[in-house]
């Protein structure tokens, strides 16, 4: 979608009849790719939802060994970005140049602050043996509010496998994401972004707060099981 | 020519006619629809082909025809559905005084265990007219046991039992196949079933065989030292067994479940998964150290101090344990 | 019927606009990429079909005397695989879909026409990746990859088979995407959602289930290739994983992929009936809304795949109940295109030969589906060549047919050339035979209780005359399908030149020039009619709309 | 969008927009300190709520799911959720519903 702008001028495509035809494609065409995403997604939660059913025990266990408040400081750190994108979308609108660019690349900033923590936290969990697979150790830890219980290092691998294949796509998604927001860093710079057109920050935007709200579902489903003892 | 040219199956089980009336039942129908369509389709077809000057009648549409053909498919869909779902429903559930083989699927063999301590590769006697109830589960990848004369078909799988029951209703030799995919020598998976008259099936049985199998999983018990601590009376670490199959048991978090054949494997491999309540999460997996035939042993002991039916026969034999499972501590305290 | 009204003179179109083969990899006219399509989905048929020869060649005798187990496991895997993601799904949408839904809407392209051709080169990667796989070992887990076959036993290449499916699904995705949003926002004036035709209903009904139902497969493939690589347990039993939940997920997504296959094909079908009895389609608004529901309801059936494999009794209730909701809406189809044929003027062309084929093939094997759906009858069925014979019929009988009689259908229009109409009749003829020579008997082989995929069937010869029969079937089938790729390509040099329209159809893509200029109109077409409006064409109150150029 | 946006615009929408932002801290606080409250079988229930919240929060207003001019959007995102709800629930009623047969 982002390619249709790559004519110096926001001119129209040749095949739309109007701008507005232009635009309202555009924005379609990105939430209808939400919506797989949110479906590719889904296949994961549907595991994830099976086996903290079955093995919940263990998946509280795993998941207490993780540090949430990283977690959460992370989620809050997204929450910014979204705000900074919006601001920088209202920026555009409102012919304010500066304040646009400001916000692109507090937004980057912001970014790369959520994939430093990540890497501290996946830092972590492969010093304490929590990677899945040959070198993956979960021995002796209790289950919370069962003393004396230990958790199926088995099952604890699974929670740790969901965990590492959902926020990895995440990650991977924010890295993408950075990707976008490095073009639209660019051609703000160039000036291209005006009120009557700013298309790809909408489109990269809507983006963004999808990631934001893939992370919203993840800190509690991953970081915040049975807690409370 | 056509003694190698069958166009329909053999019928030697008590569901094989349920089926086959169903499946009857639906080429009758799906062949009434079928006749409907391709006659209306060729007379149209033949009777408004293009004649010059005559133009096409155009008709918009007919909505009560419309719901015509939905409702009415929809009826007799209906009358399938309950029609099959009572069929499957027999099928999946199995008599209760069923004699009972366990089979265990790897690639790329059968291997069958009667109750009664037979063992065989590929190849299962059952006798006549007696239901029997198979208790599966595969060493490896997906298997399916599938006796088309039957009409049966169950996959097994690993990790876990599924269960299937027949009753035999013909003598004679059937087919054996495993019918869901599982690598290279998928096509050589298969055997035959055995079907004979009860006389000849006994002396059958007579012949060779290291006692019942739950005997053979009561000397796997002793040698694990299970009873140790699941002793017969109530003071053991875990919770005693006599009289625990096929009952429901409250587990510690309030669940209540049926003691069946996946419980009692799954406490076995892996015992900290459903604690009973009043019990303490001791007990040690045997994941690696029993294999399924011996997992297969232990549930049939199990079983056997359950049966109410040989309650005070089988009690005697429950005391046993506990001087083996002295000899066990025993062994254990060395 | 068909009119070969020659042009005067050489017309600009979207052939002979560019030359060279940059002007083709580089394209984005929807067109051209249509044509990119053709040839490459063709090219992958043939593969397919070459593997599906060599598994009836061994099947002709019961012994696995032609080649080992092994081999004839990968054969049977490698057709599966080529001929759903590389045929089968792309098959209609990407080709005659990508051609006519612009036109067919009056737009002058798809509204990301980048990411068509992104789509395109996608196919191509997945395909080349699949094809490499298959050259340097191949995989041998059966098309549906079941675990933990796939994940802990098999050493064949199931990664690089699987990134070549994800490569490929989202191409698929894309196009989808490209649909919706077009079929929303690029329709001309007056090209209301009533007067769509069904061909576009049925991409749009397509459309939904390749947006919401592939990312499910690709992210269940991303799970078996990490489950693969790092023992993770999430498939696996020994390690307390489940493999039933492979099989859920993988059918989410598979079994409404049938639909992806059949919809258009059913979409091409009620345009061809429409044309080919002169008659406004019966009930217009319920087969357009069949198609909505079959797609809807699709989502819903998909564990009645596994009704024996070890799920509750009362969840496989629930589907099996639920499998007949999504028979309802294909048999109004059938008989709204029946209904069409009354007191129409039918006329015997080529494409309408193979409707009524796929009227007939499409009956038989919506039928058997109920066979499938029915528990009791399902247990024993399932996994045997009932199964295959069954979706044989959609998948061949149904979504190839509408296939092949749209290509011949379109084909003046694609491509500015007649074909020769009396080798096409017969080969409708020779396809339709060998068809039900091939598949009928598979029928009688799955419930006598031959499983599939059996290299070997030595111990129970009885099986044999059965197959023999399929594999004759088989090799008529072969020359069925060879027959018209040689005219098609014939006449791309000898064909008479077709008229814009040669069967006086309706609907906006014959109303401009044939072969079409590269934005499809000289002017955007402004609609006042409903579709099918044959009554009006034939009539000659109104000619048949030309949009003036 | 344009013709939502520029309306918003005048009403300037940047309250609203430290409003969805100042109440996403609120409530990414508030998860945590629930999850260390002991609800019994509510916390995940409890949770999810709040990240729904949230989520509709950032759909609502940061995505302007709200001001969009055409319900066409909204269906999308409906019928995705929907099918996404299926897939889980169907999925869920087989695990469900297994230890009884």
């Amino acid at each position: 979608m982002a390619a249709h702008t790559e004519s110096h001028n926001p001119a129209l495509l040749h095949h739309f009849a109007t701008e507005e035809q232009q635009r309202n494609s555009a924005s379609f065409g990105m939430w209808i790719f939400l919506a797989t995403e949110v479906m590719f997604f889904g296949g994961l939660f549907c595991a994830y939802l099976i086996y903290r059913r079955w093995y919940f025990g263990d998946f509280a266990a795993a998941s207490t060994s993780i540090n949430a408040k990283l977690g959460g400081a992370n989620t809050a750190v997204l929450i910014c970005s979204s705000l900074t994108v919006v601001l920088a979308i209202w920026a555009a609108q409102t012919s304010r140049r500066a304040l646009l660019i400001g916000m692109l690349i507090l937004t980057m900033l912001f970014g790369l602050t959520f994939l430093g923590i990540k890497g501290i936290e996946y830092a972590d969990k492969f010093h304490e043996h929590h990677v899945p697979g040959a070198s993956f150790s979960f021995d002796h830890e209790e289950i919370p509010g069962n003393p004396g219980h230990y958790a199926n290092p088995n099952h604890a691998q699974i929670f740790f496998a969901l965990y590492f294949i959902m926020t990895g796509l995440h990650a991977l998604h924010m890295v993408i994401g950075l990707g976008i927001f490095t073009w639209l860093l660019w051609a703000a710079w160039k000036g291209r972004f005006t009120p009557e057109y700013h298309t790809p920050l909408e489109i990269g935007g809507l983006y963004w707060h999808f990631v934001d709200i893939v992370w919203i579902y993840l800190f509690p489903l991953l970081y915040l099981i049975d807690r409370h003892t | 020519m056509f003694d190698n040219f069958p166009l329909w199956p053999d019928r030697a089980s008590s569901m094989a006619g349920k089926v086959d009336a169903l499946y009857i039942f639906l080429i009758i129908v799906s062949g009434m629809m079928t006749l409907l369509i391709f006659t209306a389709v060729v007379y149209f077809a033949a009777r408004y082909r293009y004649r010059k000057g005559v133009p096409a009648e155009q008709i918009e549409g007919s909505t009560p025809l419309e719901l015509t053909w939905t409702v009415i498919p929809m009826g007799v869909f209906m009358v399938i559905f309950i029609w099959s779902a009572v069929v499957y429903f027999k099928m999946r559930t199995p008599p209760r005084d069923a004699t009972e083989v366990y089979v265990v699927a790897k690639q790329w063999m059968w291997k069958l265990e009667h109750a009664e301590g037979q063992r065989e590769i590929n190849e299962l006697h059952v006798p006549v007219d007696r239901d029997v109830k198979l208790i599966m589960t595969s060493q490896d990848v997906i298997h399916s046991f599938y006796v088309p004369a039957f009409r049966m078909k169950q996959d097994v799988l690993p990790g876990r039992y599924t269960v299937a029951w027949f009753r035999a209703t013909k003598p004679g030799t059937y087919h054996l196949f495993c019918a869901e995919y599982c690598g290279t020598q998928h096509s050589g998976m298969i055997g035959s079933i055995v079907v004979m008259e009860p006389a000849q099936f006994e002396a059958w049985m007579s012949g060779g065989s290291g006692g019942p199998l739950s005997a053979t999983g009561e000397k796997i018990f002793a040698e694990l030292g299970c009873a140790t601590c699941h002793r017969a009376d109530t003071q053991g670490r875990g919770p005693n067994l006599q009289g625990v199959f096929g009952k429901p048991v409250q587990l510690e978090d309030g669940r209540m479940i049926t003691a069946d054949e996946n419980y009692v494997r799954e406490s076995i491999l892996d015992p900290g998964s459903k604690i009973v309540k009043g019990f303490k999460p001791v007990m040690p997996t045997f994941q690696g150290l029993v294999s399924e035939e011996q997992v297969n042993a232990l549930v049939a002991y199990v079983k056997s101090v359950s049966q109410s039916g040989a309650a005070t026969g089988k009690s005697a034999a429950a005391t046993e344990p506990e001087g083996v499972s002295g000899k066990a501590q025993g062994s254990k305290v060395q | 019927m068909a009119t070969g009204n020659i042009p005067p003179v050489e017309r600009e179109d979207y052939l002979n606009k560019h030359y060279g083969v940059g002007s083709w990899l580089f394209t984005t006219d929807h067109k051209r990429i249509a044509l990119l399509y053709l040839i490459s989905i063709t090219f992958f048929f043939f593969i397919g079909g070459f593997f599906a020869l060599l598994i009836r060649l061994e099947l002709l005798t019961p012994a696995s005397d032609l080649v080992q187990a092994d081999t004839y496991n990968k054969f049977f895997t490698q057709h599966g695989m080529v001929m759903v993601f590389f045929f089968l799904i792309p098959s209609i949408p990407a080709t005659l879909g990508n051609f006519l839904v612009p036109m067919m809407i009056g737009a002058k392209d798809l509204a990301f026409p980048k990411i068509n051709l992104l789509s395109w080169y996608l196919y191509i990667i997945g395909g080349i990746m699949m094809l490499h796989c298959m050259v340097t070992g191949g995989v041998d887990t059966g098309w549906t990859f079941y675990t933990p076959f796939s994940t802990a036993f098999t050493n064949t290449k199931i990664v690089e088979a699987g990134l070549a499916i994800f490569i490929a699904g989202f191409s698929s995705i894309l196009t989808g995407l490209n649909f919706v949003v077009t079929i929303h926002r690029m329709r001309a004036p007056g090209m209301t959602w009533t007067r769509l035709p069904l061909f576009i209903w049925a991409h749009y009904a397509t459309s939904i289930i390749q947006i919401l139902g592939t990312p499910v497969v690709a992210i269940t493939i991303v799970l078996v290739a990490a489950e693969r690589a790092l023992h993770l347990g999430i498939f696996d039993p020994k390690l307390g994983g489940d493999p039933l939940l492979f099989q859920h997920l993988f059918w989410f997504y598979s079994h409404p992929a049938v639909y992806i296959m059949i919809l258009p094909s059913m979409g091409v079908v009620s345009e061809i009936i429409s044309c080919f009895s002169r008659k406004r389609i019966f009930g217009y608004s319920f087969v357009a809304l069949s198609s909505i529901s079959i797609a809807v309801f699709g989502f819903l059936v998909w564990a009645h795949h596994m009704f024996v494999a070890g799920m509750s009794v009362y969840a496989a209730l629930i589907f099996s109940l639920l499998s007949y909701s999504v028979a309802v809406p294909s048999a109004v189809k059938v008989f709204n295109w029946t209904a069409t044929l009354y007191k129409g003027s039918i006329h015997y062309d080529a494409p309408m030969l193979y409707a009524f084929g796929f009227l007939g093939l499409f009956t038989i094997g919506g039928l058997t589906g109920l066979f499938l759906a029915a528990l009791g009858i399902d247990v024993h069925v399932t996994d045997t060549y009932f199964v295959v014979a069954h979706f044989h019929y959609i998948m061949v009988g149904g979504a190839l047919m509408g296939y092949l009689g749209g290509m011949h259908f379109w084909w003046p229009k694609i491509s500015g050339r007649l074909y020769p109409e009396g080798w096409a009749r017969l080969a409708a003829l020779i396809v339709f035979i060998g068809f039900n020579l091939t598949f009928f008997p598979q029928f009688i082989l799955g419930y006598l209780g031959m499983p599939r995929r059996y290299a070997d069937y030595s111990h129970m010869p009885e099986f044999q005359i059965l197959n023999v029969f399929s594999t004759a079937g088989a090799t008529v089938l072969g020359v069925g399908y060879l027959l018209p790729m040689v005219y098609f390509l014939w006449s791309m040099r000898y064909g008479k030149p077709a008229s814009d329209n040669p069967w006086n159809a309706a609907g906006l893509e014959w109303q401009t020039q044939s072969p079409p200029t590269t934005f499809n109109f000289p002017e955007e077409p402004v609609v006042t009619w409903e579709a099918y409006n044959y009554d009006e064409i034939d009539k000659g109150q109104k000619e048949v709309p030309q949009v003036v150029g | 969008m344009s013709t939502h946006s520029t309306s918003e615009h005048s009403k300037s929408p940047l309250t609203t927009y430290f409003a969805v932002w100042a109440a996403l801290l609120l409530g990414t606080w508030l998860t945590y300190q629930a999850s260390l409250l002991d609800l019994g079988r509510y916390n995940s229930a409890v949770a999810l709520i709040i990240a729904t919240t949230k989520a509709l929060l950032v759909a609502l207003f940061f995505m302007h799911l709200k001001g969009a001019s055409e319900k066409l959007l909204k269906l999308v995102v409906v019928s995705t959720l929907f099918f996404l709800i299926l897939l889980m629930a169907l999925a869920m009623f087989d695990y469900g519903t297994r230890w009884f047969s």
